[in-house]
């Protein structure tokens, strides 16, 4: 790849994932939720991925913990909705209440779905940055 | 508005099947992509059909459609990965992906 | 209550992701979840039979916001056994030395979750979520499952569920689009009193979607090839469990939801049904090697499950479930009998065989008690004619296979004496259940009057 | 009806003796030969017990559900059959304990000992189980258990290919027809509300004819009795005690117990169909050669006459005359098997002359044969008398029918014995151990005890009759019963002469009719089906399998089938704003792209196409308002794309891949089809009129904004866990089938 594409790449890396967390964020408010964060982050991977080939990609990504990522985030999602089944008995149920008052931090309404989203999303990237990571090798070896 | 929306489902749903009868497994799963963006395209149509929604915002179509869409779309998302990792042990083990050579009547 | 199967399936299988399923260890730790999910279910069963109706709303919502969860009889009355079978198939297989896939225990408990789901869900959309994640686990289990050449399979099998898949997603947009809600008891007073008469074309969409689960005749080209080439546990798991969602889908929704589409589709059960046994049997009398005999027993087998809905009202739905009850666990036994070796699997075929055929003392009997109790009410002579014809048909095929796989191939390697143990143990279950037929019926029974609304 | 011991005892003792001389045989033949001996006689005995105590009855809550009760009661009918099975069952036990040693150390097999024990008790147990039943299921339940069970003796050497052929030959006739049982077990209980045969008042003509077909084909009456000559391959003592006293009896004995409730015009079918079995059973008996050929033709005879009985409703002389017919054709059947055993013939034209080198067992036999035959001073004489005193008030005809019967039997009774010990002395015997001669003397004596007062058997069979006991003795008189005996002797002498000249003429016509019998239409119909099987496959294979679009047009009919019973359903195009032009464009591009797909030459160019599709539609999804769904469409075509080209990019280009696609007629009215499928449900489901949705209660509840968003993250939150559980698994299942290859596991 010529140096222009990686030096374009890995400006927009960063600003990438400023966007994912916009998403995963603004999901009770506007459109975007966790999947888009996660499709975003997974995107801007996989360009680096493409633009640097493996080896160079692993030195900037933790590509390692990809698969570690995804589980955390599948644990956070199984999390919400087990660990409220087993508080009072209703699986998925967010805190705080519709009803109960709302803890502002500015614009943002801070509740548990918020959580619930940044796991969808550390699955999705999780997942498909392993997937392509895995697909490099496969490629790489068998040429 | 409805006709329209029919028309496209159908050429999608016909490429789609059309691509699943050929004998070559890479087109046979991009027929599935297809018959999958048909059937999302037909759940969209069912949330337009209806009066339209909200107030302030632009009125956008109905939300738990729109909902159905996204889950089936990251389904099928899974799905197609998945179908296209078995095609590439499938070829890893027979060496071709034309369905012919690999149907041997069983 | 009814959210504690969920929270083991998820919970295990979170934890078996991340371990190495090769393992021993790891497989008998999926076994004890799923033994845990049997036993959570089988406590739904006891409320269910107290008469309260155990159900929940995800995430606290009022009615038709959340995701209702709901414990009925035709829901539990699948629930128990189907988690009984894949326990029990897990319990073989690991006992043969486990599953070879990293992810394969996993996948095992997802399974049960997917299929925990389906039975237990009042909700559309989030049936057809939970028929995704079992059908996904399948799709899995099958390509890990099966060996070099015969990963073909995996595709045949993905690519026509897919298939299947699309059409129960368009006929679930069908039914939102003309009832506006997605809760299937909502759904079905909807539908009742809509003016336009029932979406026949939504309901037909809906039986494509389950005759291709199940085989049915026009639907069945995937089913043989896909079951006599995977390995004996995912064979026994695809035809003794999977093939549930189609019976439990065509009872759910031709039985509670669109009862009237059901009632207007009735000639149309009759005629496929008796074709799927007439052809199945055939087909299965046509093959030689065992596992596609038995592929083509399971299609046929499955087609009395049609006869028994086409004849509908409380004998026929009664008919039904306990058909579906039989072919279950008789299609697991014999599939995971096929697939071992040694001394004592010849009586355990011997009972699956004597299911099918439905010779007493084996559970077989009953279901074409049942069937033909349905047939005389329904007063239709000429059903009970071709049923015997059935009958008759798969004596010949069934015997001509135990004959051929266990009195003239001499097995040279024995699997591990334990396995073999337990196969016995899973044919006694299949005995005990012929001699008493008390929980098969007596769950027919309430299944019957619950979807015929009739006095409990 | 009396406690519950006496029929409790014996059926307890009955099921447990197969399991326990399965287990106590593990430690060698001997051992289990002798459990399996003193079971049988232990049941004996208990029923006897249970018969002197004055019987019993068993009942327990079997299926509620359907208000069914498993009910066992020991009555005369249950105790007569019930000690004839035990009984004859421990004679036969007794001498196949050597006999068995020596067939299967031939073969290599003698651990195989103790399950051919184990099977004869566990069917002489299904017999108590049947004999007790009170209960309609019950009886169907066992009844169908002695049919496995036969088949499981019948190709008890199953290496052999005739020996499992005429297994599924008698499985297929016994057990098939046991199903017609069980649908009119169904019938009954829809017709009368219960299944107890007590409370039943009559059975309706159809259900009587549904029973009436099995119980002919287990007593192997015409038309269904080709199974039993072939069964004959099975060892001598599983046709010494299945196809003499206890399985053939099955069939008979369904017809005792219902009896009282079967409607007149079906009982006295059965008196035709008996003297045709009789007719035809005796041609078998004077044409065969084998020796057990021609007794199985005689039972065949011999429960000819008991369907006679019954037809003629003497329920009392029916049990009578099997419990008689039993003790004589056993004790034949085992004299058959000694006599291969002590010299290695099977058939009459091999042997001759044994009398003096095996003078006990033909001095035995002479007495099992003039038991048969019903020679005064046996038990035999009371048998036909029975059955001319039934006959003597029904009219000439009968009578004469009666005594024409009783001369073949005489016959083939005295071609047998004098067949085997008198004559010509064409092969040398070996001296006949004890234990295979002692049997044969034990049923001869009782014989002959019999001839004496009936051995008890007249008060038993009285009690099955529901009646007094038999009135049978010996009046020095001129009735009609003494003339008509002395007429059968006299004829069966002459007939006996005569069969040296009939012999090579019956043998011919046995064997024409051989091929135009029920045998051979049996065996036509089972080489049909297989062959219509194969051809059936063949088309399956060849036209369905490979492809898909034989699901596609059974679906489209589906759904035509269910337009069509709409077809009132209005449809209506929809109105056209002027603001939808940017959403008919983006249509009509997806659209366009979808069919570019088809025709594209290589894969890379495919992917593209997909891609174009995959964005206008995301474009379309924005248009229709849906902007959290387009957002996700457009990023999931993009990573789509990046796998797809991962994928894609190691296969060899297409061109040397694909060859050209199968009949494109077929592939091209196929998608035709499906097209057409879509475009009717999409476009019937879009013009029903609006429906008030949930929907607007979530935006209600979500204040209007990221209700999208809060419907996936909250409300309908469980969808979306399911999902990526979903989601999570296929990238983990793709992640371990891209492993590099490797040996994956160990075997």
């Amino acid at each position: 790849m010529t140096p222009l594409v990686q030096g374009v790449v890995r400006v927009l890396f960063l600003p990438s994932l400023v966007v994912a967390t916009a998403f995963c964020v603004k999901g009770s408010t506007g459109t975007g939720d966790g999947f888009s964060a996660g499709l975003v982050a997974a995107i801007a991977s996989s360009l680096v991925l493409l633009a640097f080939g493996l080896r160079e990609a692993r030195r900037i990504l933790p590509l390692r913990h990809a698969s570690a990522a995804a589980g955390i985030g599948l644990l956070v999602v199984v999390g919400s909705a087990v660990v409220p089944a087993a508080l009072d008995g209703i699986p998925l149920e967010h805190f705080p209440r519709v009803e109960a008052e709302v803890v502002q931090l500015g614009a943002l309404a801070v509740n548990s779905s918020l959580l619930f989203d940044a796991g969808i999303a550390a699955v999705v990237a999780g997942g498909v940055v392993f997937i392509l990571e895995r697909a490099a090798t496969v490629r790489g070896r068998e040429g | 508005m409805n006709l329209a929306l029919a028309l496209c489902v159908a050429v999608l749903f016909g490429a789609g099947i059309r691509l699943m009868l050929d004998r070559d497994l890479v087109r046979i799963a991009a027929g599935t992509i297809l018959v999958s963006n048909a059937a999302n395209l037909f759940l969209m149509s069912a949330g337009t059909g209806g009066p339209a929604v909200g107030q302030g915002q632009p009125t956008s179509s109905d939300p738990l459609v729109q909902a159905l869409v996204l889950t089936s779309l990251v389904i099928t998302f899974g799905f197609t990965s998945l179908l296209f990792s078995i095609l590439h042990a499938i070829f890893r083990a027979w060496g071709t992906l034309d369905s012919r050579e690999i149907d041997r009547p069983g | 209550m009814i959210f504690v199967p969920f929270a083991i399936g998820w919970i295990a299988s979170l934890v078996l992701l991340a371990l190495d399923g090769t393992k021993r260890w790891v497989s008998w730790l999926a076994l004890a979840a799923i033994l845990g999910m049997f036993a959570a279910a089988v406590a739904l069963l006891v409320q269910v039979a107290d008469g309260l109706e155990p159900s929940l709303i995800s995430g606290g919502w009022p009615g038709g916001i959340g995701i209702r969860l709901r414990a009925d009889w035709l829901g539990v009355g699948f629930a128990v056994p189907v988690l009984g079978i894949i326990a029990a198939i897990l319990f073989i297989e690991n006992l043969r030395g486990g599953l070879r896939a990293r992810i394969g225990p996993a996948l095992m408990v997802l399974v049960s979750l997917g299929l925990t789901g389906v039975f237990l869900t009042a909700d559309a959309f989030n049936f057809y979520v939970f028929f995704e994640l079992s059908m996904g686990s399948a799709f899995a289990i099958t390509a890990l499952g099966t060996r070099g050449k015969h990963v073909r399979v995996a595709a045949t099998f993905m690519v026509t569920n897919l298939l299947g898949s699309v059409l129960f997603l368009i006929a679930v947009g069908g039914l939102y689009h003309a009832t506006g809600s997605l809760d299937m008891p909502v759904v079905a007073e909807r539908l009742g009193v809509d003016p336009v008469g029932p979406p026949l074309v939504v309901a037909s969409l809906l039986l494509a979607a389950f005759l291709l689960k199940l085989g049915i005749f026009p639907f069945h080209f995937w089913v043989p090839p896909v079951y006599s080439e995977t390995r004996a546990p995912a064979a026994a798991l695809l035809a003794g469990v999977l093939a549930n969602i189609g019976s439990y889908g065509l009872l759910r929704f031709g039985g509670e939801v669109m009862p009237d589409a059901l009632q207007a589709g009735r000639g149309l059960l009759l005629v496929i049904g008796a074709a799927t046994i007439l052809i199945g049997s055939l087909l299965a009398i046509s093959r030689q090697p065992v596992a596609e005999i038995l592929a083509y027993s399971s299609i046929a087998q499955n087609g009395y499950i049609l006869v028994a809905l086409g004849i509908g009202g409380r004998a026929g739905f009664a008919a039904a479930y306990v058909y579906a009850m039989v072919n279950s666990i008789g299609k697991a036994l014999l599939f995971t009998t096929a697939g071992t070796r040694g001394p004592l699997l010849g009586g355990a075929f011997l009972v699956g065989a004597m299911s099918t055929a439905g010779l007493p003392p084996a559970l077989g009997f009953i279901g074409k008690l049942a069937l033909f109790r349905a047939a005389w009410e329904g007063a239709e002579p000429w059903l009970v004619a071709w049923i015997v014809g059935g009958a008759l048909l798969a004596f010949l095929y069934m015997f001509q296979a135990f004959q051929q796989r266990f009195w003239m191939a001499r097995d040279e390697e024995h699997s591990v004496p334990a396995a073999r143990v337990a196969i016995a143990l899973f044919a006694m279950v299949a005995l005990a259940l012929g001699v008493w037929p008390e929980p098969l019926l007596g769950t027919g029974a309430q299944i019957a009057s619950l979807l015929v609304g009739g006095p409990r | 009806m009396g406690s519950p011991l006496p029929v409790l005892a014996p059926l307890a003792v009955a099921f447990v003796s197969p399991l326990l001389t399965w287990t106590v045989g593990r430690s060698g033949p001997r051992a289990a030969h002798r459990t399996a001996v003193a079971c049988a006689l232990l049941t004996f005995a208990l029923l006897l017990w249970g018969y002197l105590v004055g019987g019993g009855e068993w009942a327990l809550p079997w299926v509620p559900a359907w208000g069914l009760e498993a009910r066992f009661a020991l009555d005369g009918l249950a105790t007569l059959y019930g000690l004839v099975a035990a009984g004859i069952g421990a004679v036969v036990i007794l001498y196949s304990g050597r006999y068995i040693e020596d067939h299967l150390r031939g073969k290599g097999r003698l651990r195989e000992a103790r399950r051919f024990h184990a099977l004869l008790l566990l069917f002489l147990a299904a017999m108590l189980g049947l004999a007790t039943a009170q209960d309609l299921l019950l009886l169907f339940l066992f009844f169908d258990l002695t049919a496995l069970v036969s088949y499981l003796l019948i190709a008890f050497d199953h290496e052999e290919e005739d020996a499992r052929s005429a297994g599924l030959t008698a499985l297929l006739v016994t057990a098939g027809s046991g199903v017609l049982l069980l649908a009119a077990v169904a019938w009954a209980w829809l017709d009368s509300g219960t299944l107890r045969i007590a409370d039943i008042a009559v059975l309706p003509a159809g259900v009587a004819v549904l029973v009436a077909i099995p119980a002919a084909a287990k007593s192997a009456q015409v038309p269904l009795h080709f199974w039993l000559p072939r069964a004959m391959i099975a060892p001598t003592p599983v046709s010494a005690f299945l196809h003499s006293a206890a399985m053939v009896a099955a069939g008979v004995f369904l017809i005792s117990r219902l009896h009282p409730i079967l409607p007149a015009e079906v009982l006295v079918a059965l008196v035709p169909l008996g003297f045709v079995s009789i007719l035809v059973g005796g041609l078998i008996a004077f044409s065969a050669d084998p020796f057990k050929r021609i007794l199985a033709g005689s039972t065949i005879a011999q429960y000819g006459y008991v369907m006679v009985l019954l037809g003629l409703g003497d329920v009392a002389g029916a049990s009578f005359f099997v419990a008689a017919h039993a003790l004589a054709k056993s004790a034949l059947f085992l004299t058959a098997g000694t006599v291969t055993e002590a010299t290695g013939e099977r058939s009459l034209s091999a042997v001759g002359g044994l009398a003096r080198e095996l003078p006990v067992l033909a001095a035995a036999s002479l007495v099992a044969a003039a038991g048969l035959a019903g020679v005064p001073l046996t038990l035999g004489f009371f048998k036909d008398e029975v059955f001319f005193t039934a006959l003597a008030e029904r009219g000439a005809l009968l009578v004469a029918l009666g005594v024409a019967s009783t001369i073949t039997t005489l016959a083939y009774a005295a071609r047998f014995w004098a067949g085997i010990f008198l004559g010509p002395r064409r092969r040398p015997a070996a001296r006949a151990p004890v234990t295979l001669v002692f049997p044969v003397v034990l049923l001869a004596l009782l014989l002959l005890a019999g001839g004496w007062d009936a051995i008890g058997l007249r008060a038993i069979a009285g009690k099955a009759g529901a009646g007094g006991p038999l009135a049978l003795a010996y009046h020095l008189d001129l009735r009609l019963q003494n003339l008509l005996a002395l007429a059968t002797f006299l004829g069966g002498a002459i007939l006996f002469v005569a069969l040296r000249w009939l012999q090579p003429a019956l043998g011919r016509l046995v064997s024409a009719t051989g091929r135009i019998g029920p045998g051979a239409i049996f065996d036509l119909l089972v080489a049909t089906v297989g062959r219509a099987a194969r051809v059936l496959h063949g088309v399956d294979v060849r036209l369905l399998r490979p492809r898909l679009a034989h699901t596609l047009i059974p679906m489209a009919a589906l759904v035509a089938l269910a337009f069509f019973n709409q077809w009132h359903a209005a449809f209506d195009a929809g109105k056209i704003l002027r603001a939808d032009i940017p959403v008919f464009v983006g249509l009509a591009v997806a659209a366009g792209g979808a069919i570019a797909t088809i025709s594209t030459a290589s894969d890379t160019a495919m992917v593209m196409t997909l891609t174009v599709v995959g964005f206008t539609l995301a474009a379309l999804f924005a248009l229709l308002r849906a902007p959290d769904v387009a957002l996700v469409a457009a990023l999931v075509e993009t990573t789509f794309t990046i796998l797809l080209l991962a994928f894609v990019m190691p296969l060899p280009s297409r061109s040397e891949r694909a060859a050209p696609t199968r009949s494109p007629w077929l592939v091209g009215t196929s998608s035709v089809l499906a097209a057409g499928f879509a475009f009717v449900v999409t476009w019937e489901m879009l013009s029903r009129p609006a429906v008030q949705s949930v929907a607007t209660r979530y935006t209600e509840l979500a204040r209007g904004e990221g209700v999208v968003g809060k419907i996936l993250a909250d409300y309908r939150g469980l969808d979306t866990v399911g999902e990526t559980t979903v989601l999570a698994l296929s990238l983990a299942s793709v992640a371990t089938l891209m492993r590099p290859r490797r040996k994956r596991g160990r075997r």
